[in-house]
């Protein structure tokens, strides 16, 4: 058994997205719970991928093959995990803010998220205000994620962030900002509950703020 | 103070090595004493450009031209001086050290030197000791300068100062080293009066030793 | 399928045309034939006169067939070896290829504890090979100074056999006389498994310096020519100083101090036909205020670029200079100067560098400036090493599958070149802002002592053979024993 | 009689080149496939139909954008009517820049949100004081040659602030500047601003004082702004720099070659749309080309793929014909240090040698996110060092100085000559702040480190007074244009308080 998990964490750690689905299926034969898969294979996996990357171990590329290895393995086990109403990791609604289509710090980030088990809706670049709000009423996201690169846009994430209270929603989300003009003072002004300012920081701060980590 | 020792400085210090000897003899037919071209035209000319060169205003060709400028007048200044046996800077005796061909830091601290008014023998390169003491006897300088480019050469600083001493004629010149490889605790330790890291601090030393 | 199709392996750099080339080496033939040297060496005096030179008194001038002769003899492409045999540190002179080391005989230090500057001492020798042993771009050795705490005769011995078994990057050995030569040479052979193995996988280089203008030394000259008999690969280059003893014009200078050169290159080719040999050497101005040869002005990249292009034009290779300063102390004129300086070697392929590491106008050694100049390499090569230009690398498929909006991150094309096609430096920084706040705001020179500290605590460099450490102890005692008396 | 020489060619200038002329042709035609085939997103409608009626193939048309394609004919007729050569005057008419062929001119970057203090050496968000500072350091550093701003002004309102940084380069510089606008509204009022500074609109078409610098996103899409910018400069005569920035591994291939495929087919499709529009629009490409950071995710500014993939470009446009917007004097470090030096003085260096023409960014620092006066004023510095070794070796009778060796002989010195009297003063550059002291000296001047240097020569700049380059009246009529934007635009302002 401890070996399934171990070859589950290092499938996910090496990036092969089929030896990771290979042994969650090998895992569900065996009657190991979705739960368990999750917690003591794929996580453990992608933990070590963070500390590995942090320490200037392993390059994007391989963390974001790691990061589709992870999130193969999830596939599987979702509906699973949904059944037995065990806790997922949680959603997030990502998207560029309205009036901005510089969109790869956002992918960026919503590849690393879904590498730590995050769902990730992704709804694109210059997303309107009321795209967010559509977005959150449809997939009931624990986290709003919003990037902007320029200081004019920045704004529209505060307008967002508006949107969503007057919608009355926002206290069913964490929101939180990134993107290169962004800083944590920006971030507390506009009443954002976080601000990453790399792409891990902002997974690690996606966990934290849905108490995973 | 008279018009022409102005102008003397002034040659000096623009290094025009054409116009000075005419102005040296303009200023002693004008009547003025060699003392006075010197201590008035020339000195305060030469001070000016260390002054300059150390501000980083003026560059090693054209202090070098004005040593020239000043060398210039000195040819027909020293006899008077000499004559009526007035005291001059003083003399310097320089070479580089046996076994050594490097002399541009030597050839440097000359030029400065003569800037500075001193009467310079130059011996040349690869002088060994007992041409250092002939020399000393001979020319009668004040100061003794040598210069060594290599850690080997170094090595008959020493020797020459020894040299100096057996031949008694130590305790009449001030020994002032330099060159690349050479530091002050080295200087000391070969019994040499003084060390310096560069040709404008040489000068210096030599004019405090002889003042 | 392409026809006549060109490509640049690499960037291409040239500082002067073929026929300002042309004419710079007609330049020193003339040099040589009429103007001519003083050589204070009567036997290579001698040797001259008997290969058709003229010779007057010291005198000497060499008609220019000798010296066509002499570079036709001379090859442009050899290996010089690593003593342990390790193919990655061996070092292929040839066309285009730039190699980087240290230089020698600074009289000071930076101390690697306390990084203040003291007298460079015996103990300093194998810390600085090991690091040179270490660093990736680091091709070859010297000391970085001149021993002051052993016999003052026996410094350059004391340094080979010092440096020797701490590193199995080729080695470039300077020496006091020919005796010292003869020392360093046993050692070397003894680790080649003899003279004749030697000659086949020559394990060091024998630096000597003629002295501008125009003159030959007689411990230069000694040198050579134990060199030449015993087949060592032979630099024989000057250092002339622009406005001080070599004109002050860039193409004077080149001029002068090739002529320089070619006199010991006459000699050497005379006694040993096909001896691997370097010139070039330090050329560079005088600072017309504060009196020192410039390791780091502009010009020195400039002059060496002549210098070496008129080498290669003769088919020669080049003692480059690069990655020194003027600056006296580890700060950002110590790398503006040092990355100019080797960033113009690395484009004109000089094909040894030396001087890496060198601060203070040369006075003073630093393994600090050495280790930020490997960066600085590394740097610069990745630039030389220029843009592949073929059907895969035009990616236009690629664009095509990703499209407008869309994202490279993931596609089987970056994971196939993004590791060679792009750089990762060692001290460099490129973290976000917060992250280098957070992990304590440090600047380069923080980097470079740690990297530093790390290689000197970790890095273990490939034995020496044993009978090689037991005539290393020999030569050195016989070598105290010669001195003795000297004082 | 003096025999002058013939058949004789001389290099002038040190000569550097990345790409064979073959490599640089087939860079270009895959561009043109990738144009042809691939095509770009184009978020604009006018932009569109401009392009259709000129030819091109308009797909998968959106509510807010259409795929566009253009054959390679399109490009040929728009590189016919593109100028070869664009000038840009300061403000003053004193000053101007040439761009063609192997013209090099330096200039700084512009819209950091953040600066370091000259002062206190901390990192903040940027003001209209810095900005003012900025240009005011530009314009007394002998080596810059045009401005852009440094910095975005974040003490105004935020969607006018490129009205407020042009105002405060005005007041600082009457070097040639490049500036960005918020939108095309901002464009509107920041002409409007230059023909007050000049004295009516008739004065534009004696020459433009400004450039537009205008940005496409890569990979391949074109926003409305960008394409609204694009028609307004053809329009009006404002030369612009249409410049996209592809990220070696991220938007854009890891490989050198496809970067700069893609990076061309961006540009050519903002050449072809500026040409339809009006023939002759004055265009200057190139820019940005650098690479991920794989082991952090960041935009390098000072690696060496960015000065290699910029002087690969540059050597593209040329062959084009086409004025190059270079990229050099950046750095990936926070603060001046020995990093920003070595990736300075490098990628520098290979920007003079290629000969990029409007070389921008000199004084960024953190990947471009910040701006450092230290930075400016040491690069300047450098840029110094590197046109001493762009004059190349001179080759003749005087330089060889083959009689002056005569004179000299074996073993004497130089340092008397008159070859040397006369020449030293050009021969050797004399440093700024560099230090060539022997030891001794340099510790009785305190061993100061270059950067205590470049700090100290900083403040100097910046405190030394300096005459008012605009007049009262004229100062009060073009703010008079920034704050009548404020008013215009109020309403898409936050209600908080985004930076003071």
């Amino acid at each position: 058994m401890s070996e399934i998990f171990e070859g589950l964490s290092t499938a996910v750690l090496e990036g092969d997205s089929k030896k990771s689905v290979k042994f969650v299926e090998k895992a569900l034969k065996q009657d190991i719970t979705p739960q368990e898969i999750l917690d003591k294979g794929l996580i453990v996996g992608m933990a070590e991928v963070g500390v590995r990357f942090k320490r200037g171990d392993m390059f994007v590329p391989e963390v974001l093959m790691s990061a589709e290895a992870m999130a193969a393995g999830m596939d599987l086990i979702r509906p699973l995990l949904i059944e037995t109403g065990a806790k997922l990791v949680g959603k997030i609604l990502m998207g560029t803010v309205k009036g901005d289509l510089h969109d790869i710090g956002k992918n960026l980030v919503s590849m690393m998220c879904e590498g730590n088990g995050f769902e990730i809706i992704d709804i694109g670049f210059n997303a309107e205000p009321e795209k967010f709000i559509a977005g959150i009423k449809k997939h009931q996201p624990n986290i709003v994620g919003m990037s902007a690169m320029l200081t004019t846009t920045m704004r529209s994430m505060g307008h967002t962030i508006k949107a969503i209270e007057e919608a009355g929603l926002r206290d069913q989300v964490k929101v939180i900002v990134g993107g290169a003009p962004v800083d944590k003072e920006f971030s507390e002004r506009i009443g954002a509950d976080g601000y990453g300012s790399n792409a891990p920081s902002g997974a690690e701060l996606a966990l934290q703020l849905v108490g995973a980590a | 103070m008279s018009e022409i020792l102005s102008e003397i400085s002034t040659c000096v210090i623009e290094g025009n090595v054409d116009d000075i000897e005419e102005l040296t003899q303009d200023a002693l037919e004008e009547g003025l004493s060699a003392e006075e071209i010197l201590d008035k035209g020339l000195m305060p000319g030469m001070d000016h450009v260390g002054v300059e060169f150390k501000a980083g205003n003026m560059f090693v060709p054209e202090v070098l031209r004005s040593a020239r400028v000043m060398h210039g007048s000195m040819e027909i200044l020293r006899p008077l001086l000499t004559a009526s046996d007035v005291k001059m800077t003083g003399k310097l005796l320089i070479g580089t050290v046996k076994g050594d061909l490097h002399d541009i830091g030597k050839n440097l601290v000359g030029m400065m030197c003569e800037g500075a008014g001193f009467e310079i023998k130059d011996l040349g390169k690869d002088i060994a000791p007992d041409e250092f003491v002939e020399a000393v006897k001979e020319f009668e300088p004040d100061v003794v300068g040598m210069s060594a480019l290599l850690t080997t050469t170094m090595r008959s600083m020493g020797h020459t100062i020894k040299a100096l001493e057996e031949a008694g004629v130590r305790d009449k010149v001030k020994v002032i080293i330099g060159g690349a490889p050479v530091t002050q605790s080295f200087a000391e330790q070969i019994g040499a009066d003084g060390y310096a890291s560069n040709a404008a601090a040489a000068a210096e030393m030599a004019k405090k030793f002889v003042s | 399928m392409r026809t006549n199709y060109k490509v640049n392996s690499g960037t291409r750099f040239r500082m002067l045309s073929e026929d300002q080339l042309e004419e710079l080496f007609n330049g020193v033939l003339h040099v040589l034939e009429n103007i001519g040297l003083e050589v204070h060496h009567e036997e290579s005096r001698e040797i001259l006169k008997k290969a058709g030179a003229w010779v007057d008194g010291l005198h000497v001038r060499i008609p220019s067939y000798m010296v066509r002769r002499a570079l036709d003899m001379a090859p442009r492409s050899f290996t010089l070896y690593a003593r342990d045999g390790n193919p990655a540190n061996n070092i292929h002179i040839g066309p285009g290829r730039a190699h980087f080391g240290p230089g020698p005989t600074c009289p000071n230090f930076i101390d690697v504890e306390t990084m203040e500057r003291r007298p460079y001492l015996k103990s300093d020798v194998p810390l600085v090979a090991r690091m040179v042993d270490a660093l990736p771009n680091i091709d070859f050795c010297e000391s970085l100074g001149t021993v002051n705490d052993v016999h003052h005769e026996l410094g350059a011995l004391y340094e080979f056999a010092g440096m020797f078994p701490n590193t199995s990057k080729p080695i470039v050995a300077w020496s006091y006389d020919w005796d010292d030569s003869a020392a360093i040479h046993e050692i070397a052979i003894t680790e080649a498994g003899g003279q004749e193995a030697f000659e086949r996988r020559p394990n060091y280089v024998h630096y000597c310096e003629p002295l501008s203008p125009l003159v030959s030394t007689f411990e230069a000259l000694d040198k050579l020519i134990f060199a030449a008999r015993h087949r060592v690969p032979l630099i024989f280059t000057p250092c002339p100083i622009a406005g001080g003893t070599a004109p002050i014009t860039p193409a004077g200078i080149v001029i002068q101090g090739a002529a320089e050169s070619w006199m010991g290159l006459v000699i050497a080719q005379t006694i040993q036909p096909g001896l691997p040999f370097f010139m070039g050497g330090v050329y560079s101005v005088m600072d017309m205020n504060a009196m020192i040869l410039s390791y780091g002005a502009p010009e020195l990249s400039l002059m060496m670029a002549g210098i070496t292009e008129l080498a290669h034009y003769v088919g020669l290779p080049l003692w480059q200079t690069g990655g020194c300063t003027d600056s006296k102390t580890f700060d950002e004129q110590a790398i503006i100067e040092g990355s100019l300086s080797v960033f113009f070697s690395a484009l004109t392929g000089g094909d040894m560098t030396h001087d890496v590491g060198y601060t203070e106008s040369a006075m003073t050694g630093s393994v600090f400036q050495l280790a930020a100049m490997d960066e600085a390499i590394g740097y610069s090569r990745r630039i030389t090493r220029g843009i592949e230009v073929n059907e895969d690398t035009l990616a236009v498929n690629v664009i095509n599958d990703v499209g407008p909006n869309g994202h490279y991150l993931k596609h089987e094309h970056t994971r196939r070149y993004y590791k060679n096609e792009f750089w990762y430096p060692n001290v460099c920084d490129r973290t976000d802002y917060e992250t280098w706040d957070m992990m304590g705001r440090t600047t380069m020179k923080d980097r470079v002592v740690s990297r530093v500290n790390d290689i000197l605590a970790s890095h273990q460099p490939s034995p020496i053979k044993p009978e090689t450490e037991k005539v290393i102890k020999k030569v050195l005692e016989e070598a105290e024993e010669r001195v003795k008396d000297h004082d | 009689m003096q025999v002058l020489k013939n058949n004789y060619l001389v290099n002038a200038t040190p000569t550097f080149e990345v790409l064979s002329e073959d490599e640089i042709e087939a860079i270009y035609f895959a561009a043109l496939r990738v144009l042809h085939e691939t095509g770009v997103r184009v978020y604009e409608k006018e932009g569109v139909e401009v392009a259709y009626s000129g030819g091109a193939i308009v797909e998968d048309t959106t509510d807010d954008s259409s795929l566009v394609k253009m054959p390679p004919w399109m490009v040929d007729r728009a590189l016919a009517t593109l100028p070869r050569k664009v000038v840009v005057y300061g403000p003053d008419r004193n000053n101007r820049m040439e761009l063609f062929k192997n013209q090099i001119y330096f200039g700084a970057g512009s819209d950091t949100p953040f600066t370091i203090d000259p002062y206190t050496s901390k990192r903040r968000r940027a003001t209209y004081q810095d900005v003012k500072n900025f240009a005011r350091v530009a314009q007394t550093l002998p080596n810059i040659d045009f401005h852009m701003s440094l910095g975005i002004v974040q003490d105004t309102a935020v969607g006018t602030y490129d009205r407020w940084q042009y105002l405060a380069m005005l007041e600082g510089t009457t070097k040639p500047i490049n500036i960005t606008a918020v939108d095309l509204d901002g464009v509107r009022d920041q002409l409007e601003m230059a023909y007050i500074r000049l004295g009516g609109k008739e004065e534009w078409k004696k020459g433009p004082i400004f450039s537009l610098y205008i940005e496409p996103v890569s990979p391949l899409s074109h926003s409305e702004e960008v394409v609204q910018k694009l028609l307004f400069a053809s329009d009006n005569d404002i030369p612009f720099v249409y410049t996209p920035c592809p990220l070696s591994g991220a938007t854009a291939p890891s490989t050198l070659a496809g970067t700069a495929v893609q990076a061309l087919t961006e540009s050519l499709f903002g050449i072809v749309l500026s040409q339809l529009r009006k023939p002759g629009a004055q265009v200057i490409i190139g820019g940005l080309m650098s690479n991920m950071d794989m082991k952090t995710a960041v935009y390098c500014y000072g690696s060496p793929e960015m000065a290699l993939l910029s002087a690969a470009y540059t050597q593209i446009t040329k062959w084009l014909g086409v004025p190059e917007y270079e990229t050099a004097g950046c750095s990936d470090a926070k603060m001046f240090d020995e990093q920003a030096a070595m990736e300075a003085t490098i990628n520098i260096s290979t920007a003079a040698l290629i000969g990029g023409n409007m070389i921008h960014d000199v004084g960024y620092i953190e990947q471009g996110l910040t701006s450092s006066m230290e930075m400016m004023v040491a690069s300047d510095e450098i840029i110094d060092m590197v046109k001493r070794i762009m004059r190349g070796i001179p080759v003749n009778d005087d330089t060889k100085a083959l009689d002056v060796m005569e004179d000299i002989g074996p073993g004497g010195h130089y340092l008397e000559h008159d070859h040397t009297y006369n020449r030293f003063r050009t021969e050797i550059w004399r440093p700024k702040m560099i230090d060539r002291q022997v030891y001794e000296n340099w510790e009785l001047s305190g061993s100061k480190t270059y950067r205590q240097r470049v700090h100290e020569r900083t403040i100097e700049i910046l405190e030394t007074e300096t005459e008012p380059i605009l007049d009262e009246a004229m100062y009060k009529e073009l703010r008079r244009i920034c704050e009548l934007a404020d008013e215009r635009h109020k309403d898409e302002e936050l209600d908080v308080d985004m930076f003071s």
